[in-house]
């Protein structure tokens, strides 16, 4: 099993929960994030005082999927998240050994 | 007409006085201030500064996304400072100058001659300058409504040019026409068309409301609108906001008695009244359509009252007042849920179909449920609204509503105009993607990364 | 008995008036509008209402869960519309008409009768209207109060249900009781046991306080409680509610002078004084006991002395307000923090253990402390309160206060009984766990959602 | 002086009632007290207290970082319960009672005297208690306003006697040689160097805002600053406060009138026109400077125009406090953005750079701008201010401006030297990287676990 | 080492918090997030406006635990969070190849 | 590719970040979190109620890293966030199998 983390743009969030829903990954985890990359900050100013704020809102979408539904869920989030301009964020895969629902103790792929 | 009907109250009252005080009968020739009515003006007059702020900022701030709650509140700040400034120097002179049936003249220019004896044509217990002070709370707060309609999308510099040149080309004939002395709808002081506007309903807002369809309509929906969710990001301020404005429309509606004898009293019950009822109304509806009521519809429904009941509040019953905010919290809320989605506009935060729709409502009930026995302002005893009796009352309101949509919707869209050319309503794709806050005031609403506890 | 002490009063300053103006000679017979007092009456009118909103829906509402913001938020808002229409209907007439000892009658239905012109029986110098309004603002607040018992488990439908007949069958008698023309406990209007409550710390507090304990102990505790750790979500909105209960209540004390002489002035003093000194009294205790003293103690100290010195504020010196306040302050944090512990019950909010507890050691200290220099309600001169010498006015205190404690048990216990059987009180177990916002509004406080900047 | 100037004032207004009213004749011997005028200066109590609570709690509360928003909160409401004792105890005593130029003397203590009659000297158309409640509320919000400067790292503990001793021995002699009866620079009641203060522009401003400035530089810089940033972690409640400042300043400036006449609207327009001018004044420097006008900017802009509009506020034309506010609003911008930053001192929450600098400023501007016009203190018709031709006056402001800036200065270092040497000033390191909500109240402002829904 | 993710009601941050900590697991990172999957969310309501809310709250708990106490870890949690309803939430393991307590730079099993 | 989570003393977070651009590594996500570790809470009181808060504030900072940079971002992590007081925080250092910038598609090293 794989494990899809993706930072994108927060206005995106509807976009990729529903291309991924379609394409039946239907359990997912958001955490509001802020992220720095390449992407500019902007400048704040509070009194006297100036702020150069290179944290940006960002949203982390993480999914756990079966391997082979991977390739198909990452085309997805792509598809949806995609602007073509410096922000739009990253998918990171990683392998998960073990999953287990909690409500009846399923294990593996079953309990995605 | 507020104005003469409190001078005929006054003229009673003093009739009452004179009777059983002789030593007093010179003062009907020198004006005299009243520490009573000057009291209740200067806490009016702060009262209706409150609306303003935080009032209606914090309504309007809360409906917004985060993104934007300060360069809605700013919509609303900046017209505390600016039209100060202007009312100072010309507006107060062109809304209450002498001048024409459309509008005053130039006699007033930088409060040149605005005392602080009372003037006798508008208030005769107070100072004028105390009478000046007051409208001015109201030039304040009519443009900051318009801006619920253009939220989240519009620039600050282009919202203030726009908001000056309504202010002195929209407002202030209007408000003219309505109470200046010699205005062509004002019932107390000789106008052609007598219209009843105790506190504004006309003036306030049936001009912000309908001004503000026409810039919805004008600027274009928000990005990503309908489709997009775009909740209140806090309808906590929200509340705060409205229980401000209950609050403080007791100032606008009371305090346009222009004194605190009876008729204040009066419109102090009917605004109550009127407010409680179309609370009611708003969620009894809501929870028959949606199956629960909201705090977001109770405190709509209560404003949607306010705005009704402002230009009847000193000229019903409480218990008019009770029917006429029970309508107008029913009828705004189908303006707001059902008329809204079927023509598609984006007034985001309702503006019009609260302020546009509840003000031509309020306007037409007035002339229907005005009473002489609350405000003889037509002549004591004389038959006043549709249900004692005088049918034509109700093509008056008519006029005067009429007037004002048209006077809005034409002026609204040559302003428009103007200022889109000059400089450029809308804020760039980009600056609505981020905000209002940075692109427009360079700063954030809330700071998570200070929570570094 | 608020009344009784302001003709009182203003017999004596009539009395004054009539020494050196004798043209003023038949001004008494025939009650004229005091523009000052009208003035105060409208303002504080005002003040009241923002002590329901927005200062008791934030103070309780910061106390919840944030899940439950807006549910809370609404029982109060909800008071603001519904007792509002009631009371025009009929409260208003089972609490000030004519009937009995014990109950209004039916004359004054949808506020028949009560007119412009002061009613002299209640207030010689203000608008019938401005008294019926501004005694309608107290009805709100009253059973405002109780949901704090029963916060986050209240279904809003019962809610409604429930206060609208505890507003009439235990807000009303208790009003006329104590108020009213005739009231067995009215000290001003003939009352069989003239019982001290300048305010409402009887007919407001201590019904409300211990109306709230029995509802928290019938609805039992929230889930969880107390081994779960159910903190404030926000002692910020809190605060800013506790300091709008503490300026609004000027209105509530002050006002309930029905005029701005004297009396509003020993009120006013009065009531600051006592808050100020129970915040310490409050913040002391926990300093000694904790360690720390906080945010919501002093807040919560504040409310207990405004609560405590509500029947006593016309009728004791400044001096004995702040020992009242300080002694209020300590009393009510050890009933929060160890009876309350003690007996396990959930009061959510602490309704009971700062209104019930401090409504009724509140009257009990008018009693104690009451003199006839501040208000000879008595008889000028004659021993009001015990350490004046009036040792038996302690004991009508008690009787005031036990019958208020009476009829809150048994109607109380009887009218959620009914409303159980008839509707359900409570909310399912999966809406409390989701909240009241979404399961009873449909809606959420706030909306991090929306930050999408 | 507004002392003078307000009896100057009534002088003028008892003239023309004894003209036409004979049998009001003997009233100028019996002090009687004035309902309208007692209405006004009850709610202008009210409107100061909530100044300080929420208003400048939440100003303040805003700006600071989460994790000290109730710490903060708590150094005013403590004020506020603190210093009402103190008060009644002695302070009044030592402000207004009897003594000589520098002090008053020990003849009020525990408010011995302060009957319910007018005293003559102060005010002579409302009870001397409320002049004693509303007096109160000014000596509350002044400690309050320096706790800006040394915010996020001060004791509670040394903070409450830090202030106690300062409202002691520097707030009670300069509220005496400024107001008290015959006091070193009471232009009104015999002082040497009559110095105009209407609303307390050094007694409160100035000597706060030097105060502010010698805690701050005593006190040395948070951890972190300026390296670190230190955003304000809620701008929204930095402008709810702000916005009740602004209401609230009505009672502040025109409640100094002490009566409700036309000095106090003209004090009420000056206000509102001061702080119009000063929030655009300071938008216009900081949209030049940064680039966007913020709504940070447009509040502080709109609080330094309140305080330099302070003590001119009862003696200038609508127009010249237009110039005093846009003169404040550009110079306080300098102060806070450009001279604090030159300096390097920590001053939190600039309660110097806005309180002290405007105060400064408007002290003088009174000088300039004070038209006999408006007030006739120094005699009707003779020069007042520069621009009337009376140019020593602006000499005589600078010596009253002078002493509070010595006297605020060597008084502040003595107490804090002693505070630190008794308990110490500053919370520990890590108490400070905790917060005070935490380690000095043992509580949270927002509870996001509670947001378990 | 073996990464613990597991995402639950946020009721039961408290029972799995204590269920960790008795079994000696001290150490867990808490974050707030929310969660999409099976249990159905809530239609809310704004004047006009319908929002059909699939994003519910949810606390995420990650623990980073020796090998040999990851069953134990797991069965605590799934003991104090379980309910048996749809939405319990989940587990996820994965491999850790390094831990480094940032105080005194030991790492590994010992920095844990 | 390597995935360093670090979980830090909210105050550190400039400082920490500072210290990963000054090493070249730009790319990170940063979460708000509470910690539970040996560092103890402290006791919050409510009216009459006393709650032991043993969750306390933490900022996470994740950021994907080419293997060789690994080390160098953690020693920069350490050095910019020990005080060597209990609570400093911990870094996991795991494994990840694939890399996409949603912008353009490219993966792998240059994708990070
Ligand atoms: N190496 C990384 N590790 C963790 N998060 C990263 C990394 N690189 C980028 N991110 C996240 O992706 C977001 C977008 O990256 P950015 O460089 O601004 O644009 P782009 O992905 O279009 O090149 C960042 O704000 C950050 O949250
Ligand atoms: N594949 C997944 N990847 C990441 N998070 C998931 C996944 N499946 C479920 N979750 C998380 O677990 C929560 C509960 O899942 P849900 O399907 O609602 O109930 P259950 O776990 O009882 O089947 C979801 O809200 C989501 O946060
Ligand atoms: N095993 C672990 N798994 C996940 N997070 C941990 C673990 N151990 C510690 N943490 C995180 O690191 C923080 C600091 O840990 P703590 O034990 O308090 O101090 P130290 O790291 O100095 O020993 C904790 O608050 C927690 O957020």
């Amino acid at each position: 099993m794989l494990k899809i983390e993706a930072v994108i743009q927060p206005g995106k969030l509807d976009a990729v929960k529903d291309a991924l829903v379609e394409i039946g990954v239907q359990g997912m985890t958001i955490l509001e994030a802020r992220g720095h990359g390449r992407q500019k900050g902007h400048t704040e100013f509070y009194r006297g005082r100036e702020y150069s704020v290179d944290l940006l809102p960002k949203i982390k979408i993480e999914t756990v999927v079966a391997d082979d539904i991977a390739e198909k869920a990452i085309n997805a989030i792509i598809a949806a998240a995609q602007t073509g301009k410096i922000g739009d964020g990253k998918i990171f895969v990683s392998r998960v050994d073990e999953v287990i629902r909690i409500r009846n103790e399923e294990r593996g792929e079953i309990a995605i | 007409m507020r104005l003469r009907s409190v001078k005929v109250y006054l003229a009673v009252l003093l009739g009452l006085v004179l009777a059983t005080a002789p030593a007093f009968g010179q003062a009907a020739s020198t004006p005299k201030v009243d520490s009573g009515d000057n009291s209740w003006m200067l806490v009016s007059s702060a009262l209706v500064l409150m609306m303003s702020g935080p009032g209606l900022a914090l309504f309007y701030g809360g409906l917004v996304r985060k993104k934007n709650v300060l360069g809605t509140f700013m919509q609303t700040f900046a017209m505390m400072a600016v039209i100060t400034v202007l009312w100072a120097v010309v507006m107060y002179s062109l809304a209450f100058g002498h001048g024409n049936a459309f509008i005053g003249g130039f006699n007033h220019v930088f409060l040149k001659g605005v005392s602080l004896t009372p003037n006798p044509t508008y208030a005769a217990t107070i100072p004028e300058q105390t009478f000046m002070v007051y409208q001015l709370m109201f030039a304040i707060i009519t443009p900051a409504l318009i801006t619920g309609a253009f939220a989240e999308r519009m620039k600050f510099s282009a919202m203030l040019v726009f908001s000056v040149l309504w202010a002195l080309f929209i407002y202030s004939p209007m408000a003219h026409m309505v109470w200046g002395e010699g205005g062509l709808l004002n019932a107390a002081l000789g106008g052609k068309f007598p219209c009843l506007d105790f506190a504004g309903g006309t003036v306030v807002h049936v001009t912000s409301g309908v001004s503000a369809l026409v810039t919805a309509i004008y600027l274009g929906k928000r990005i990503g609108f309908p489709k997009e969710p775009m909740p209140p990001h806090s309808v906590v301020l929200s509340f705060i906001g409205a229980c401000l404005l209950w609050v403080g429309w007791f100032g606008f509606n009371a305090g346009s008695a222009l004194a605190s004898g009876t008729l204040a009293t009066s419109a102090f019950v009917a605004t109550h009244f009127g407010a409680a009822a179309a609370a009611l109304g708003w969620l009894a509806a809501e929870w028959f359509r949606n199956g629960k009521p909201s705090a977001l519809g109770g405190i709509s429904g209560a404003v949607a009252g306010l705005v009704a009941i402002t230009p009847a509040a000193g000229f019903v019953t409480p218990m008019s007042a009770l029917a006429i905010g029970a309508i107008a919290g029913v009828f705004c809320f189908y303006m707001v849920v059902k008329v809204k989605n079927i023509f598609g506009y984006d007034d985001s935060l309702d503006a019009f179909g609260v302020h546009g729709a509840g003000g031509t409502l309020g306007a037409i009930l007035t002339g229907i449920f005005a009473n002489s026995s609350i405000n003889p302002l037509l002549g004591a005893g004389k038959a006043t609204g549709f249900f004692e009796g005088n049918h034509t009352q109700v093509l008056n309101q008519a006029i005067g509503v009429g007037l004002a949509w048209g006077i809005s919707i034409v002026g609204t869209l040559i302003l428009l105009f103007i200022v889109d050319k000059l400089i450029g309503l809308r804020v760039s794709p980009e600056d609505e993607a981020i905000g209002l806050d940075l692109s427009q005031h360079g700063e954030e609403g809330y700071h998570a990364e200070a929570s570094a506890h």
